[in-house]
């Protein structure tokens, strides 16, 4: 119940692998990642949390659980190879339709994302639970409006998403770059007139004058 | 040669018959388009859009040759599609402008290539190790020594829900209705000020309510939360004063004299 | 999601440093204490969880968290020196009862609204508690007064209402045909005019009675 090196540190910060410790206890007992800001604003003046992030994290390579980056914040999360011993704590998710599935990697991949894109994409309207699901599941959100006539909202993944699949940030995203590099992730519309109005990219404000009348 | 044609097209036919049995499996016409494609047998980027504009009107004869009704969707890509294989088989005109049908079996074949890179991309995503399944979070976070505080909240879902959840009704519902029933507190704020002259006594809340308005519970309760909203308007600019013997207890109200 | 040590050795136990892995990621997930009995039954075939237990004591000793006894069971727990780290304000989140969000929503859509209009839109008043909370909470403050008879005042979202609902502006905020496309316009109607009794203000439990007849 005493705290010995830090509570008598008033103008000098803990040594390192006190804060070591600090991060290690914050960190343990959070479930949801917890950020640097968040990390500094509970350990005592003059803590570097980000130095004892790196050594926490060497610490832990290798071992049962992990220290993993979660968007901003960091997480201990148990080896993805122990999972088979974790049968007991398994949590039955619903299962996703393909849609549902399907429109989730591609507001992932190409966000942000607006309806119109997606629906191009798949070659099909989005039904209406779709999105719905997956906002629901706090896996997508509404992102910025796009600066576009009609203004239409676009949906964006979530902390919550790179949680549940393991990823440091929306970078690390299997095969994004590949995807990048073959222009798949262009927005290209239909060579002619059929390009929707809606749909212009601020990337190509060139092409803007085309659509305006 | 010909029996080599006419077998494989009979293969193909027997292809397309079970693809329209499946039709109903199908995610729209690029979906089919894309598992045609795959009959071709080639990279996506060398497919022969021709061919495969050949293989969907094929199909969507098939149907109809079956009685079976496509959505309208798949019998617009049809149409798009027998466009542009005349386009593609005819020699181009120099006098029309517009993308050429290169371009547009390109365009055709990019959306292929890309509907079928997300549909990779969708199953490497789900087979990543998933929290929950493959990995956990602490299972029992410790608790020792935390402060409870509540806080309200509410989500951006829950908001547009709400607002959703009120415009909808507004639909189903003529607007000068809800004015009908909805006694404003500018209204009862007008009314009051003309009366609070004759209110030297103390006079209760209730036999302020306007004519109308106190029969139907609907409108006496819109009618008495607007005139009291207005009475505490009146109390706070210093006109009149407010007395409540008790909780619950009827609200009365009398002039203040300046 | 391979495990490439303890699938292979069906006759051999995997070393220990790879069973004190699994005991870790074990307790780590367990939402109670787990026993040595457990632990066995968990591990393959010919582990020995005691030692292993035994050896993972050892690695955390010292750090900011222990691996302590409980009852029958071992659990991971927070090192007591560090108990003043987890003092953390647990914020126990409500969802705002349905008058509030309402409310809310009308203002965020209609701003600025008065409270007349708000009751116009709702078809209920709009009690004192709610508009308190609104204010409260920092979502809502008061603009500028309408210049119309009684000059009534005005409501509009604030910075912190943008901030929480993660959006750049009011402005930013879905309109119904995309409220209606993502599938959260419940296209229900609502049979007779004016049945929302149980619509009022939960929060004014005292003010009810005095609507009531």
């Amino acid at each position: 119940m005493n705290a010995p090196d830090t509570e008598r540190t008033l103008f000098e910060a803990p040594p390192i692998a006190e804060q070591e410790r600090m991060v290690e206890a914050i960190l343990f007992a959070a479930t949801e990642p917890v950020t640097v800001a968040d990390l500094a604003q509970r350990m005592p003046h003059g803590c570097d949390p980000a130095e004892a992030l790196a050594y926490l994290r060497r610490r832990y390579e290798g071992r049962g659980v992990r220290l993993v980056r979660v968007g901003e914040g960091w997480a201990f999360r148990t080896a993805p190879d122990l999972g088979h011993l974790m049968q007991r704590e398994v949590t039955e998710t619903r299962k996703l339709s393909r849609a549902a599935i399907e429109t989730l990697a591609i507001i992932a991949y190409h966000q942000p994302a607006t309806r119109a894109e997606i629906e191009e994409i798949r070659g099909v309207a989005v039904s209406r639970g779709t999105v719905d699901q997956l906002l629901d599941l706090g896996w997508i959100r509404f992102g910025r409006r796009r600066m576009t006539p009609g203004r239409p909202v676009t949906f964006v993944v979530t902390e919550a998403f790179l949680d549940h699949f393991g990823l440091e940030s929306a970078r690390d995203l299997p095969g994004l770059g590949e995807l990048r590099q073959a222009g798949l992730l262009d927005n290209r519309p239909l060579p002619g007139s059929m390009a929707r109005r809606d749909e212009d990219e601020e990337e190509a404000p060139g092409q803007t004058e085309l659509f305006e009348d | 040669m010909a029996g080599d044609e006419w077998q494989t097209e009979l293969a193909e036919r027997r292809a397309a018959e079970a693809l329209i049995v499946d039709v109903e499996g199908f995610e729209g016409p690029l979906d089919l388009l894309l598992t045609l494609s795959r009959s071709q047998k080639v990279d996506l980027r060398r497919i022969s859009v021709l061919q495969l504009a050949e293989q969907y009107l094929r199909f969507v004869e098939e149907a109809k040759a079956l009685r079976i009704e496509l959505a309208a969707d798949y019998l617009v890509m049809a149409a798009w599609l027998a466009f542009l294989k005349s386009r593609l088989l005819l020699p181009p005109d120099p006098a029309e402008d517009g993308p050429s049908a290169e371009d547009l079996a390109a365009h055709l074949a990019f959306q292929l290539e890309r509907l079928s890179a997300m549909r990779e991309a969708a199953a490497r995503l789900m087979a990543r190790d998933q929290k929950g399944r493959d990995f956990f979070v602490r299972g029992a976070p410790d608790a020792t020594g935390t402060l409870r505080r509540v806080r309200h909240t509410a989500s951006l879902l829950d908001l547009m829900q709400a607002y959703a959840r009120i415009r909808t009704r507004d639909e189903f519902r003529p607007f000068v209705m809800d004015r009908h029933d909805v006694y404003t507190m500018d209204t009862a704020l007008e009314r009051l000020r003309g009366l609070i002259g004759y209110a030297g006594e103390w006079t209760e809340l209730a036999s302020y309510l306007p004519e109308g308005w106190t029969a139907d519970p609907v409108r006496r309760r819109s009618a008495t939360a607007a005139t009291f909203a207005a009475t505490l308007e009146l109390a706070k600019r210093g006109l009149i004063e407010l007395r409540q013997s008790g909780t619950f207890a009827p609200i009365s109200l009398r002039r203040k004299d300046p």
